[in-house]
């Protein structure tokens, strides 16, 4: 299955790119699909994520198709 | 109800009236409007600040301010209300946020909007980046409550 | 921090801008702003209400706002405030009441904007008379509380 | 001493006149002073009073020269 992986604001910049366009055959979670995008980089504490601009946990299931979204706590306002 | 996400200095006050008279057929309804806005500040944790990129997550953002804005009308006996946020690169006193609610009595405008800016500090996927005098960038680490401590 | 009270129609954008425009050596300072307006409804207690007469106590009407915002300086960390009062003959859609409180921080001026609010509506001496559309006359008895039941 | 009395709104109408000027020989409350300027009618439950523009309860004694003011419940804003 087909996935696109965004990040945003610091997350973005320490990761240095803004997306991923990822391929999987097994279904997984957001928090393995982490793990398949950033193998050197272990989940940030304080992470917070989406699926399809909705707010989920990480160990939600993500299906073919999803835009899933990493980013830090959110400061607008 | 609506929500805008703009790029670009907003006049509030404008963009209330210009709101206001679109809901007219309201208006003798109204008794009460309770308004929020949020400007920038020349300084923040101890250090003056020169401009402000606001990013965020476009889609996500103004889906985020709706879901909101209903948990509101959900919540309380309000007619009708306003959002809009900024984004991109901003200066000192400019706008940032404008909340405005309308209800029948006072109550429900405060509760109403003050859940909007509460929900909305903690929830919205907008992330401001800071540029002090000092030349030197950091992204603003996380908003804090709203509420005092009684 | 200014307290008016205004024969004759208001808008209380207006007034808000020009106060704020007379404030500008603070607009940096500023980070939050939280305004209350109150309008006349063309309805109260199921009848259609024509237009009222807002009768006041000269003198004590500013003194009495006076003490209010002070209190709301003395209690919450707010940098100006703004209160305008309608007296005389209104109609329906009419501003009665402007209250604008500016701090650098979101829950000082929500707090202090609404404790003026209640405090007004508790203690400040004007009075209000309703004419029905049926010419019939009535003084409002009392204001009930701002606060919705938790 | 001299004594200025005033009364607003729904009091206004109800007692037919806006104040009264009187004069007292000895010292008094606000209390005494309603019976003395209004010996028909007893002081309604939830009156308000205020001596020199500032709320007192109604044993607070007058002195001379006061403007003393009673009214019923406030309704603005």
């Amino acid at each position: 299955m087909s996935i696109k992986v965004r990040y945003f604001a610091s997350l973005k910049e320490k990761l240095g790119r803004s997306e991923d366009n990822l391929a999987f055959v097994e279904v997984l979670t957001v928090r393995d699909l982490w793990g398949g995008a950033n193998p050197q980089q272990s989940l940030p504490d304080n992470i917070l994520a989406a699926v399809n601009m909705e707010y989920v946990d990480l160990d939600s299931r993500v299906n073919d198709g999803d835009e899933v979204a990493f980013f830090p706590p959110v400061t607008g306002g | 109800m609506a929500v805008f996400i703009v790029q670009g200095d907003f006049n509030p006050w404008q963009e209330i009236q210009k709101y206001q008279n679109s809901i007219d057929s309201l208006a003798g309804k109204i008794g009460a409007a309770c308004i929020f806005i949020g400007t920038m500040r020349d300084f923040n944790l101890g250090d003056s600040v020169k401009s402000m990129t606001l990013e965020h997550y476009p889609g996500m953002g103004e889906k985020q301010l709706e879901v909101i804005v209903v948990e509101a009308h959900q919540q309380w006996s309000i007619l009708d209300s306003l959002v809009v946020h900024r984004v991109g690169d901003i200066v000192p006193k400019d706008a940032i946020v404008l909340v405005a609610v309308w209800s029948a009595h006072r109550g429900d405008a405060f509760d109403a909007c003050r859940y909007i800016m509460e929900a909305l500090k903690s929830r919205a996927p907008f992330w401001k980046k800071e540029r002090l005098v000092s030349e030197y960038e950091r992204w603003v680490a996380e908003n804090t409550t709203g509420y005092n401590l009684v």
